[in-house]
Parts: C-alpha cells; structure tokens; sequence
C-alpha cells in the first residue's frame, strides 16, 4: 500500500520534472520545480512513515522550509536580472 | 530520474533553468540518501545542495550573463576518451568492492563494528554520525571547518570587504511585495528557532553544526531577500559576522586546548567533566556550536558579497 | 477500532495520491501558465492535506502527529505564498493570461508561439 | 500591543521548541531557553529595523470556523478542477478579475489573499491597496469569489 503511495508521488514527480525540462516560459519551469519540491517533501514523510522514524520528518520540515526560500531566490534574481536589463522572457 | 537530471543539465543552455534543475539533483539525490538510511547527509544535502548552492549560484548569475555563451567550436573528442576510460576504470574498480550489505566488507570489518558497538557507551549518545564526526574523528572535522573559514576568508578577499565601504541607499528588492512580506516576516524566527533546535539536538537525531549553520544562514538570507541588503546588513553587521567566522573556529580548537590544559590529548573530550561520559557530551556540543557558528558566518557573508556585487550596476542605471 | 482508523488512512492517501496524479496531469494538459498554476495548487492544498493526514492517522506516537501537523503548517503558509508570488512575477515579466475562451486549443497554439524561448540578445 | 505581539512570540517560540525537541531533561530545556532569547534578539533588531512582528497565528474564537469552513471551499473547489482536467475538452473560461477587499490590516488582506490562492481555482496576482486583481479559472469560482463570502468571512475575524 505505501508502495502505492510512493509510486503515485513519483509519478507525479516526474510528470513535474518534464514540465520542469519543456516548460515554454520560465514561470512553468518554476512552478514545475515547487510542485517538485512540495512532493519531495510528501515522499519523504512517508518514506519516514515506512521506515517509522523521527528524523526524515525534521528532514521533511527543512525541505519545505527551503524549497520556499529557493523559489523565493530564484523569483528574486529572475525579476531582478530581467527588469535591469530590460528583456521580458515571453 | 538523477541521470535524466544530469543529462538535462547538461544539454541546457538556460543558465537559470540549469540551475533549478541542479537544485532537483540535490533534492534526488537527498531522496536516494534518505532511502540509504543516512539521515544525517540526506539532511544536509537538502539544506546545502538544495538551497544554499542554489542561493549562491543565483547571487553568481545575477553578477555574470544568464546565458551560456554559445561557443560551438568542434568538440574534440579528447575529453570524452579521457571521462569514458576514467568511467570505465571505476567501473572496474566496483568489481571488485563486496555487494552492498554485504557483511564481510571491509567498511564493516575495520572501525566500523567498534562505532557502532562501542560509541553507545564511551560517548552516551544515540546519534552515532554526530560521535563519529565530532569525537573520533575530531581532528578531521576541525580541518573541515578550517577549510570552510579560509574559503569564507577567500571569498571576502576576493570580492573585497565590502562591509567598510558605505552603502548608498539601495532600493529594497521586494519589500513592495505584501504576501512576501508578512508572511517572512512570520515565518523568520520560526526558521531561527528551528535551526537552534537543530544545532542543539545533533546527539540525538540527524543535525548539528553544519545543518543548523546552513538553515539559519538561510533564514537571513530570506530576509535579505525580501527587505533588502542594507537592512539586512543593520540586522547583522558584516563586522560581526567576520567575528563570528574565527569565533566559530576559536571555540572548536578552544574546546580542544582546554582538553589538553585538563590533563588529556586535543579534543579528547573525556577530560572536560568528571564523568569521561559527560565531558564527551559536553565536549560535542561546544565543538558542534564552534562549527555552527562558524557555517553560518561564512555562508551570511559569502552571501552579503555576492548581493551586495549584484545591486551596484543597477543602482547605476538607475 | 484500530481497523477503521487504517482503513481510513488508506482512503485518505488513496484520495491523496489520485489527486497528486490529477495536478500534474493538469500540468500538462492546461493552455498556459496561470491556468497550470490551478493544477498545480491542486496538488498543493487538497493532496498535501490528505497525505499528511493519511499520515497522521497511522503515527505511532503523538510526537509524530505533531510533526506532520506542522509540515502541514509550513505548506499551507508557505505554498499559496509561492504562488501567489509566481503569478506576480509573472504578471510583472509581462506574461499575459488567456481569458475568455472555453477553447483551450486555439488560443493555446497562438500563445506558445509567442511564449517559446526568443533567440537571445544581450 | 506591541508586547503582546513579543509575548506571543515568546510563547509560539517556546511551544515551537518543547514540540519539536521532546527531551525534557535540564540541559536541553536550558539550550531551549537560550535558543528562545537568541531568536527574540534578533527579532528585536530586525523590529528597529524595519517592522513589527506580526504573530502568525490569531487568536479569535471564531477561527475554527474559519479554517473548517475554508476546508470545505478547498474541497468543492478541488472537485471543481478535477472535474476541468480530466474531461476531454476542459470547460475553463479563465477570466481576470478584480475584487474588493474590506479588510483593514495588512495581516488580515494577506490572510484573505492567501485564502483566495489556496483555493484551486483562483489565484491572486496583485495587490494594489484593497483591490486585489485574481486570476480565475472556471466560472464557478469566479462566481464563488465575486459573491464576497470569504471577503465578509475574512472580514469578521478582524474583529
């Protein structure tokens, strides 16, 4: 059953990761890539449930934490290296 | 899915997007590590590889073009002999590694058993990475923070110290930004906290000086993020953080001086309590705080310098 | 009692991973980036939601429930925030929304057309 | 008010710390208790800085209700879109809207916007003042929207 579980969020994980790699705009390619992160974050606490263990929670909890602050970074330095220069992406 | 990854990367030619994808590689292979059952390098390869090189990466990118230039010279296939025979070579030499598992293997035959076995009761903590870094291998970890110090020490050479030349106002970059706003602002003393309580409980779960370093590096570097360098750098003085990088390295080495003015070698911890036991924990946790310090000192800097290169050119068109 | 509480962990992760499946086909199936975020937001909220309480309801030991529940906390502060973000800067590197069609096909070729990656100039 | 937002930072702090710790002996409670002062320092100073701390979590009675009540909208709303991604042809009419936002604070403007994005369906693109611009999906949730229940909802825990 976890099995099933996890074969589901990895699907989904690699229906992201293409539209991460094809994504015609850069805002798909981030948006694929949180969708990424969020089920990354889902796989390991239910790897954690499999395992019974503590500690890929905390891991969970950091991934989630980071994935924000990335998209944040990258949303940042996207914005910002676009707008000085004066090109739009689309 | 890392070598569809990888080969992805490779094929790119979008600086940005290649390094989102090196972000997924991270987050992969934390996955791979995480079903290895090694808690601890899972978890700093998510707060490492995930994030902070990203974060990096991104703070370079913002300095140089985003693009790949296009050099389509005939590739020679020199290189591609050389990688292929080092591959095979390699390959070759996994021939003759035992299975994984396997319980004849040297890995398990040499230190290992006495880790494992042994650390329980000579160390008194359940966490045996965090005894194995920190104790018996303490001389190589405090290489590893000295190695992190002088690449923090090279990069503000490098970049220049940037915190004694005045600032002239920069814009905020996204503090027009409400959600954003309240919702880090919110959230930052939760990361902080967090990444405390990572620090603390290295001994009993997966954690310790470098996570914890990362994790509340990156809580500042959100907020730097979000309000802008200049308040960032009020909140946290680029003086201080260069304190901070050689305190961190002070305490560590410190920890060991005192072992040794109490009657034992350096960092052999058994000397700091009466009990052998506590002065191991003791002396674990005071080396853990020395490499976190140190981590977050060098990572808010290596940061600061980056931004604070990347905003100048756009203050002058400005 | 025991047995109902397992049952009803696997509807709701059940529920959680068909859900998962349904944003990322989504993903793929919707014209452009703002209606792809409803997709992905699928996936985020309800999905999430289910799997961790799916989750919950088999943790050995209040420790862990309480743990999942502030994962559960973190997305739900932090995922509509990324979003929300997303369509801002989206919106504000000049992306332009389709609206007012029910036809995703024929204004979804026209707008990859313009929306692929220009050749680059520096 | 302004310490009530420090002591409520204090308490999340410390709650923050006891449950994701769970070691209650001398040494760690100690490490929790310096923790807690590290995080309320820096917090201070980033306060001078720039700006007040504002306690995520709200303290109304009617806020389980709220939060029960938004369950059930995320639910309908993600049947809603379900429904969009697995027909043949997608009955979307993405439509930008603009709607009107009563709230008075900050916070509470953030709580509604972040609402309306949690919601499949509608996403919120924009804040200028209280007009928040939302991208809708389909036309149940424009119209979902457009009623303002969640703006009156939103609205009544301010108070």
């Amino acid at each position: 059953m976890y099995l099933a579980i996890t074969a589901a969020i990895l699907v989904v994980m690699i229906l992201a990761l293409a539209r991460a790699m094809l994504g015609p705009t850069i805002y798909d390619r981030i948006l694929a890539i949180n969708t990424f992160g969020t089920k990354t974050v889902l796989l390991i606490s239910v790897m954690g449930m499999v395992a019974g263990r503590f500690d890929f929670i905390d891991i969970a909890l950091v991934y989630a934490l980071i994935n924000f602050i990335s998209i944040v970074a990258v949303l940042r330095f996207f914005e910002y290296s676009d707008q000085a220069k004066g090109e739009q992406e689309s | 899915m890392l070598a569809a990854t990888a080969l992805s990367v490779v094929f790119m030619r979008d600086l940005f997007t290649i390094v989102m994808l090196f972000g997924i590689y991270s987050l992969l292979s934390a996955g791979f590590f995480v079903d290895m059952d090694a808690v601890d390098v899972a978890l700093t390869e998510a707060a490492v590889g995930a994030g902070v090189t990203t974060m990096l990466m991104l703070g370079t990118l913002a300095l140089t073009s985003r693009k790949e230039k296009a050099h389509r010279k005939p590739a020679s296939m020199l290189p591609l002999a050389v990688v292929t025979i080092t591959g095979l070579v390699l390959i070759y030499g996994t021939l003759d590694m035992p299975y994984l598992g396997d319980p004849e293997a040297p890995v398990h035959q040499h230190v290992a058993p006495r880790y494992i076995e042994q650390s329980y009761d000579e160390i008194g903590l359940p966490n045996i990475v965090t005894s194995v870094l920190a104790s018996y291998r303490g001389f190589d970890t405090l290489g590893e923070v000295v190695v992190i110090f002088t690449a923090g020490l090279g990069v503000l050479t490098l970049l220049g110290l940037s915190g004694d030349s005045p600032h002239r106002a920069r814009p905020a970059a996204m503090a027009h930004h409400l959600v954003l706003r309240v919702i880090t602002r919110a959230l930052i003393p939760l990361i902080l906290i967090y990444a405390l309580y990572i620090q603390f409980h290295g001994d009993y779960g997966p954690g310790g000086g470098f996570q914890a370093g990362v994790i509340f590096g990156a809580a500042i570097i959100l907020y730097t993020l979000i309000f802008g360098l200049t308040k960032a750098e009020r909140v946290i003085a680029p003086l201080f953080l260069r304190y901070m990088m050689g305190a961190g390295v002070l305490i560590f080495a410190g920890t060991g001086v005192l072992a040794l003015l109490l009657g034992g070698n350096f960092l052999d911890y058994d000397y700091l309590a009466h009990d052998p036991l506590h002065g191991q924990h003791y002396g674990i946790l005071a080396v853990e705080f020395g490499v976190g310090v140190t981590v977050t000192a060098v990572i808010i800097s290596i940061f600061f310098n980056f931004t604070g290169r990347g905003d100048q050119p756009k203050e002058e068109e400005r | 009692m025991a047995e109902i509480l397992d049952i009803l962990s696997w509807i709701f992760l059940l529920i959680g991973g068909f859900l998962g499946i349904t944003g990322a086909v989504g993903l793929f199936r919707f014209p452009d980036f703002f209606t792809r975020l409803h997709a992905a937001s699928i996936t985020d909220t309800l999905c999430a939601g289910m799997i961790v309480l799916g989750l919950i309801l088999q943790a050995p030991d209040v420790m862990m429930v309480i743990k999942l529940l502030l994962i559960l906390l973190i997305l739900t502060y932090t995922s509509p925030t990324a979003a929300h973000a997303l369509a801002k800067s989206a919106i504000h590197g000049g992306l332009k929304p389709l609206s007012g069609s029910t036809e995703p096909e024929a204004p979804s070729g026209h707008e990859e057309s313009s929306q692929g990656e220009p050749p680059f100039t520096h | 008010m302004k310490n009530l937002n420090l002591l409520w930072l204090v308490v999340l702090l410390a709650v923050f710390w006891i449950i994701n710790s769970g070691h209650f002996d001398f040494l760690l409670l100690s490490f929790g208790l310096i923790s807690v002062i590290i995080v309320i320092v820096i917090n201070q100073i980033m306060t001078r800085v720039n700006e007040e701390y504002q306690p995520p979590v709200i303290l109304s009675l009617r806020l389980p209700f709220y939060i029960s009540w938004l369950g059930k909208e995320i639910v309908k709303s993600n049947i809603d879109v379900i429904r969009c991604v697995w027909q043949r042809k997608p009955a979307i009419e993405p439509r930008v809207i603009k709607v009107k936002a009563s709230q008075e604070t900050d916070l509470f403007r953030v709580l509604y916007a972040n609402s309306i994005t949690m919601t499949p369906g509608t996403v919120t693109m924009e804040i200028e003042g209280d007009e928040f611009t939302v991208h809708a999906l389909t036309r149940t949730s424009r119209e979902g929207l457009e009623s303002g229940e969640m703006d009156r909802k939103v609205r009544s825990l301010e108070k």
